[in-house]
């Protein structure tokens, strides 16, 4: 475009960004409220009040124009693609959102009583047979409020298990070293000590280390199949059944599930737990960081153990809630994101089991025509046919790191791919398309990757700049470490 | 008319599409691609009802919320650790945006400025609200957010001992116990009136006010934490704390809340959002994540995650929590709540509780056969002593159209928690006041 | 507690902004800049209730609506030209974005973009839905664009006799008469069966499906006023053109229609966008505002108001017609509906009015007492008559929970005109079935 | 920033402006829809039906992306200043928009007899009462779906009583030189004869040119008060006199009522009819050009020939819907704009009587303080304490057109203020802050017209081509009218 003067207009986008504190103005508001409508009641000690309430004072137009500007800052799925590996960013149908607004659903309380809250308790006994049929497994709790916290109740649960049969000593938990970070983390605060397995070459775990440590002290492993890497794991069942026999059990990360829906049971394999992320396979906007929710599904024999409370059919056709009987107790203060669990309830009812199958059909073509028409661009650890996504590494031209490309994606509009992760793939990319992305969105992305790729061949150096067209430019986040500003401060004004 | 459904609103791809892919892949069809499953594994069926197309689904939807009995029908007394509070009707369609709805944990900065932007805003006003240092991004619910206080605790202290005031929500208490007890630490509950606090006793919990909506000596229960080298841990009400003297005024260390209290509905237990706060020298102990300011390459200011951002990536079973996604989406509900409230606004509201509670709770006093078994003060919520037990009185209440308070007569015979907010109209405590005088 | 009201949410300055701007402006005082108002005129008392809290008024704004016995709590047989047909959930969250929502008319083409494009799609999307060369952005509603059809043709055919079959909605017929007849045009009412028309006669109006549901001899119709050197000008439902022939396939010169059909909420009567499209040959007189392509001068593809942006500003009285704000955020809602609907979507849609309308017609003919007195095709409503009044019937279906049909008795004895859309279930057209039964 | 290849990015963003029917795919869908329930029915004759309907096909999600990306491209109130003189561009409550959707409201039927809709009926009755209230005058209708229309509607009313008085030779319609645009097209319409008012140099009516033309033929005078100079008109009232001592009626364009509310009803000056645009003062959502309403009030004795239908309360409390007795008839299918009256009533009742006054008082500060700190910059045509709105006229320096002026602040976040109009104003910039924008964002608008006014001084050429940091650049205007094309067409694909 034609030169202009910046100044004046980086001081516009200053302003528009200033913080509530900022903004604020002593008198104004943003709301009308009641004046009380009971007697005048008597005051409590001078002692107990505060007199510092520092918060902002700004009118609602203020509010709108602000909170509208900050999104508009945002990429979303609703505005971008997102290959972001190992997060399931599909789009989220809106009719979700309608019906978790419904006011019998968000404004019931969940102290009621059980009669009061029947259509609840329905909408939660529902999910949890549907995913107990996705998983191929008997038992569910919707408890968990995040794949995280799903992950933890589940291990424990499975201590809980072992504990219950006299196995206290079991505290061995083995992970392969392409896991999620979540896992050994979980694992290690339900008190189990983490042991990293190797993969094969071939991305497979490797069975000789898993026998290695299949002793008395084994309490289990932490699985997720596909794998981190994209891949449907060949001797995961092997694994199993290794496990099993010494006395162990198999949790299941099954964050990977859109893969996987209507194609193979995690159950029939041998897990025994696996717990699901809602805000991934089912469909849950991810609200640019959570909510999500993390049900766990296990088998007969774990489901006694379970966090509660569980959602029961009782004999008259009502529908209760109950903590399992050897239950590990409760996760939370309440009964688990039921708002999220509606919503995936709605998408479930919307596509049916054909449905379900059509997710896991396109997702693993799409990110396999990814792989296809990648393939030239990045070096493939792992050459093999692909589920839900797949990494490159991303060391083919010097410039063009994981990073930098990623960055140059998003000046075209496109999310970053998931990047240095899983470990054990250098300059790793993890990408994955979903079943929602055309492939038109696909061919626009692959086009985009060339030219990154042509770009990067004709100047070394233009990509450590990117991204170039977007609202900031890259972040110091070493001095964001090194001295924490977390909070606006009176001082600064 | 065409008897086959439609394809998928939500798979843009056609079989030509398809067609053209595979060709690409190599591969005959869809189904080879998952040839890695061993065959008496694939396609086991899926015995999920047909699809429901929208409109009737809707219907569907509509006619089961409408089984419930809930509050947007009936006057409601119940709280317990969830509140009814007014929301202005601006939150929802900003929150809903699809660009804050649908974006992802803003690990790319540079295109989730919105996000980290937001989440700096909810560290203030949270950390403002209660009167701390500093604020993280949020966690779960505000049990969760208080067990995290524990364990943070144990890690500061290096102690391994955690006592709980017994008028801590039950809930709350379960929640550290399955949070820490795994971990190998203890949790005792002790006697407001003389905790008992030991040697390697690394905190003491407090709820503030407590679960029985009375306020304790705060100051004492935190100078006797500091006496023992332990932690003051505190769960907030946040919207008492627009009234009433904040946790860092008596020197709290860990000060822990349910966001849900900030207009968030109550969506029979969740999403919430649970407030973490503490002492800035603890900073790197928080668990979950933190919005941080920095500059960029051109020296404009802008927000990153900070001090532990994929933390679980890079230090695994070693990671402060495994916190991972958390509630932004409810953290951003909160802070846009507090900005329209605003220092005046959540002032009025914490003032129209505590007069309206404060007016239910003499008018039940005055009732034959009812009485306040708790005395001391009290913002939002009292225990009333019913004639008979409080199941029954709750179902007769319900046979009134109105939604009672939580039984807690494992406490107080025949004891029910009523809980009165600005949502209570005065016509709703006299229908009250009156269904109870029926009752008795 | 403060006594004193909050300050408006609305206005942001402050008693301290007043004075500063106050002694910028050189007054002492906001009421002396009202100096030029006579004093016998100044502040002569506003008696309007006092101001209602949002909480407040949002409980006596849903008692007020829950006064209504709507069709979200009732199955309802109404229609007459306003349809109730599934809208996808989609639909509102888009619509009422604020960057829609709150836009102005897009004067300032460059940074509104977004409605000018939205609204060359409405004008592509109406344009083929109705099968004809050109559409506008949109006039106020059916009703009005079908008057403004009228006006049209007289100035395209300087003629200033309007022939309107008698089978057209009456509220139509009237707003033609309100807009016509100030200009000396005679507006008269014809026979379908045999069209009256005179030299000069600028058009013949027709609708299809006509008001009582039946389709005419169109083709006849407009052979026939082109043989007369008239237009023929058409309302059309945009429902049954997804499943008919469309006006353009039939050489229709002017079509209009009530875009509330595409999925806008019936709302009481409005907002609602009428949609006019015409021929090619007569852009240059098409009323109301238009967006056209173009290029800004990097050569990119833009938007911009076109032919007669504001063209009473300049025009004034010899302006096309007076009208100005419009209903675009009504048009886009159609374009988004349109847009998920889509080919395959909007045909079923209409296939299923025409199912369960022919359905329930059937069964309704087979009980005692009632009969369907017009013959011929029809797409989803037809007149039944009844066996009493049919403000009797419609009373009795209110008892029943049930929104009967449209009085029609003033053309056809005890004529009730009922509709029924895809939003029937079977079991409601049981339900009604059943009632009438029992009226009988 | 940086030197960036921009071809890429161009493409990107001109993909992303693909029209629906270039994102459309045969056999993509965006909905699920039910299968027919009821036994098949006879099928229509073939001739009958349509084999070439050609709407988009695209998912939901593609429809989220392109029109969310779309919406990005708009100024509008929730995100920009937008000093728009004679259009009242306050912020709109979002209360009004969720009182709006209240099913019970929006799924309301217009034909449904009245004891089905109370709720409705009582809601418009109230607004017609406070509408009545506002104006000082006793009658109200409530029907007409804009400002335009509610011209055409009033002065049809005028005319029908001109009429019943049995002077249908009246049909001239004085109209000021300063009305706007839709008032002429009104007359015209309402088959009247315009003759044009001039003002004085001090900006009100030109009396003796009002006496020149009070005869026999006079049908009345088109007047806005106050004027689209922003000045209360200190002729008004005698010009009322004037027109009535002549046999004529006084129609009110009240389009600037914002600046009166609570301060003065137009009834007392003499105004026999005047319209309202509740998109404007009363706060709903212009929603990119409508939906408005244009409801009218006017005298007892005009009362009889509104348009209808109005609301009614029946001597048993009851709400009706009735016919005026010498109606001039219907102006649309329905009754009104339901929806937005809805809107309206919400922000009256919400602010009350003291709001109202807050209002204006508020609204005329920030015009008056607009033109004490923009004078410099500007010519101002009238020097006079304004109402609502200020008109300045850009003739200080070369380049620095009102049209120049107002494309650069496009730059700036801020919307161009009204430019052009009214006539009687060469480079008129018609600048309305309203009450809703606070005195930050007024000092940031006035700083950047200042900053605007010293780049116009140091380079005559500058502004000429602004906007520059607009989604687009200025767009050729001529080649849109001069072929015009209107639509996507096939051919183009
Ligand atoms: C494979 C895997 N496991 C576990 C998790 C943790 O889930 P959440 O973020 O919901 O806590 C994630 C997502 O981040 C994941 O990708
Ligand atoms: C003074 C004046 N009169 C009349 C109108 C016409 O109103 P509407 O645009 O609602 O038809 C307007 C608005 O454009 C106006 O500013």
């Amino acid at each position: 475009m034609t030169s202009t003067p910046d100044t004046p207009l980086r001081e516009e986008a200053h302003n528009r960004r200033r913080l509530l504190m900022e903004r604020s103005h002593p008198g104004r508001t943003g709301v009308t409220l009641p004046a009380s409508d009971v007697p005048p009641q008597l005051i409590p000690e001078q002692a107990m009040l505060r007199d510092d309430l520092h918060l902002p004072e700004v009118t609602e137009g203020e509010v709108v124009r602000y909170f509208t500007h900050l999104s508009q800052l945002n990429f979303s799925i609703d505005t971008n693609f997102y290959p972001l590996g190992s997060c399931t960013m599909k789009y989220n149908p809106k009719l979700n959102e309608a019906v978790a607004a419904t006011p019998g659903f968000a404004l019931a309380h969940p102290a009621q009583p059980e009669t009061q809250v029947q259509g609840c308790l329905e909408a939660v006994f529902r999910l949890q047979t549907y995913l107990q049929e996705v998983s191929g497994l008997p038992g569910a709790s919707l408890a968990p409020l995040a794949g995280a916290q799903g992950e933890l109740a589940g291990i424990l649960t499975l201590r809980a298990a072992l504990d219950a049969r006299g196995e206290g000593r079991r505290r061995k938990m083995l992970i392969p070293d392409t896991a999620h970070g979540t896992n050994p983390a979980s694992a290690a605060m339900a008190g189990f000590q983490v042991i990293s397995v190797p993969s094969t070459s071939e991305g497979d775990i490797d069975l000789d280390a898993v026998r290695a440590e299949a002793d008395e002290q084994l309490a289990g492993v932490m699985f997720t199949q596909p794998t981190t890497l994209g891949l449907f794991d060949r001797n995961a069942i092997e694994m199993c059944r290794i496990v099993h026999e010494a006395g162990g059990l198999v949790y299941g990360d099954g964050a990977n599930m859109n893969a996987l829906l209507g194609r193979a049971k995690l159950g029939h394999f041998g897990f025994d737990v696996v717990h699901m992320n809602l805000h991934k396979t089912f469909s849950t906007p991810h609200g640019g960081g959570g909510p999500g929710a993390g049900p766990i599904c296990v088998t007969e024999a774990l489901a006694p153990f379970l966090p509660g409370p569980i959602a029961v059919q009782r004999e008259d056709g009502s529908y209760g809630s109950e903590m399992p009987t050897k239950s590990i107790g409760r996760c939370g203060g309440a009964q688990g994101n039921f708002g999220v669990l509606i919503r995936a309830l709605t998408y479930i009812s919307l596509l049916g089991g054909d449905g379900m199958l059509n997710i896991s059909g396109n997702a693993v073509l799409n990110a396999n025509y990814l792989l296809a028409k990648l393939r030239p661009l990045f070096e493939l650890p792992y050459d093999r046919s692909v589920m839900h996504e797949v990494v490159f590494a991303a060391r083919k031209r010097p410039g063009a790191t994981a990073l930098n490309v990623s960055k140059r994606l998003l000046d075209h509009g496109f999310h970053a791919p998931t990047m240095y992760f899983p470990l054990v793939v250098p300059e790793a990319l993890m990408i994955e398309p979903t079943e929602t992305e055309s492939r038109e969105t696909l061919d626009a992305f692959i086009e985009t990757l060339e030219r990154i790729d042509a770009e990067a061949a004709a100047d070394e150096d233009f990509l450590r700049g990117a991204p170039y067209e977007t609202p900031i430019s890259r972040l110091d986040e070493a001095r964001a470490a090194r001295r924490p500003e977390l909070r606006w401060r009176p001082s600064e004004d | 008319m065409s008897d086959s459904p439609l394809t998928s609103p939500f798979i843009p791809n056609t079989d030509d599409d398809r067609a053209a892919m595979l060709a690409e892949v190599g591969t005959a069809a869809v189904e080879d691609l998952f040839g890695d499953i061993p065959e008496q594994f694939r396609h086991p069926g899926l015995a999920l009802p047909a699809p429901v197309p929208e409109m009737e689904l809707r219907a569907e939807m509509s006619a089961l919320a409408q089984r419930n009995f809930h509050a947007g029908e009936h006057a409601s007394f119940l709280g317990a650790g969830v509140y009814q509070h007014f929301c202005p009707a601006v939150v929802a369609p900003l929150v809903t945006r699809g660009e804050f709805l649908t974006s992802y944990t803003p690990y790319q900065p540079e295109v989730s400025q919105g996000t980290l932007q937001g989440t700096f805003e909810f560290q203030t006003l949270t950390a403002q609200l209660f009167g701390m240092e500093v604020s993280n991004a949020g966690m779960y619910d505000g049990a969760s957010s208080l067990a995290e206080g524990a364990l943070m605790a144990c890690r500061v202290t290096k102690r391994s001992r955690v006592a709980v005031l017994d008028t801590v929500n039950p809930r709350y208490v379960e929640t550290i116990r399955f949070y820490t007890q795994p971990q190998g630490i203890e949790v005792y509950e002790t006697d407001p009136a003389s905790p008992e606090l030991h040697a390697d006793t690394a905190c003491l919990i407090s709820q503030y006010p407590n679960f029985f909506g009375c306020f304790e000596d705060t100051q004492a229960l935190v100078d006797l934490a500091h006496a023992q080298g332990a932690l003051a841990v505190m769960s907030c009400d946040p919207t008492a704390l627009a009234m009433y003297k904040p946790p860092g005024g008596f020197g709290v260390d860990i000060a822990t809340g349910e966001g849900q209290a900030l207009g968030i509905p109550p969506s029979f237990g969740g999403p919430y959002v649970g407030i973490f706060t503490c002492r800035q020298e603890y900073v790197r102990q928080l668990p979950g994540r933190i919005a941080g300011r920095t500059v960029d390459t051109e020296g404009r200011t802008g927000y990153v995650l900070t001090l532990q951002p994929r933390e679980q990536h890079i230090r695994r079973e070693h990671a402060t929590s495994n916190i991972c996604t958390s509630t932004a989406l409810i953290g951003l509900w909160a802070t846009i709540y507090l900005s329209l409230m605003g220092k005046q606004g959540l002032r009025h509201v914490a003032e129209l509780c505590y007069q309206k509670a404060h007016y239910a709770a003499s008018r039940i006093a005055e009732l034959p056969g009812y009485s306040l078994p708790v005395s001391g003060p009290f913002f939002q919520e009292f225990v009333v002593t019913c004639p008979r037990p409080a199941a029954e009185v709750s179902a007769a209440l319900e046979q009134r159209g109105i939604i009672g308070g939580l039984d807690v007569s494992d406490r107080y015979p025949n004891g029910m928690l009523l809980c009165v907010t600005e949502v209570n109209t005065r016509d709703q405590i006299e229908r009250l006041v009156d269904a109870l005088g029926e009752i008795s």
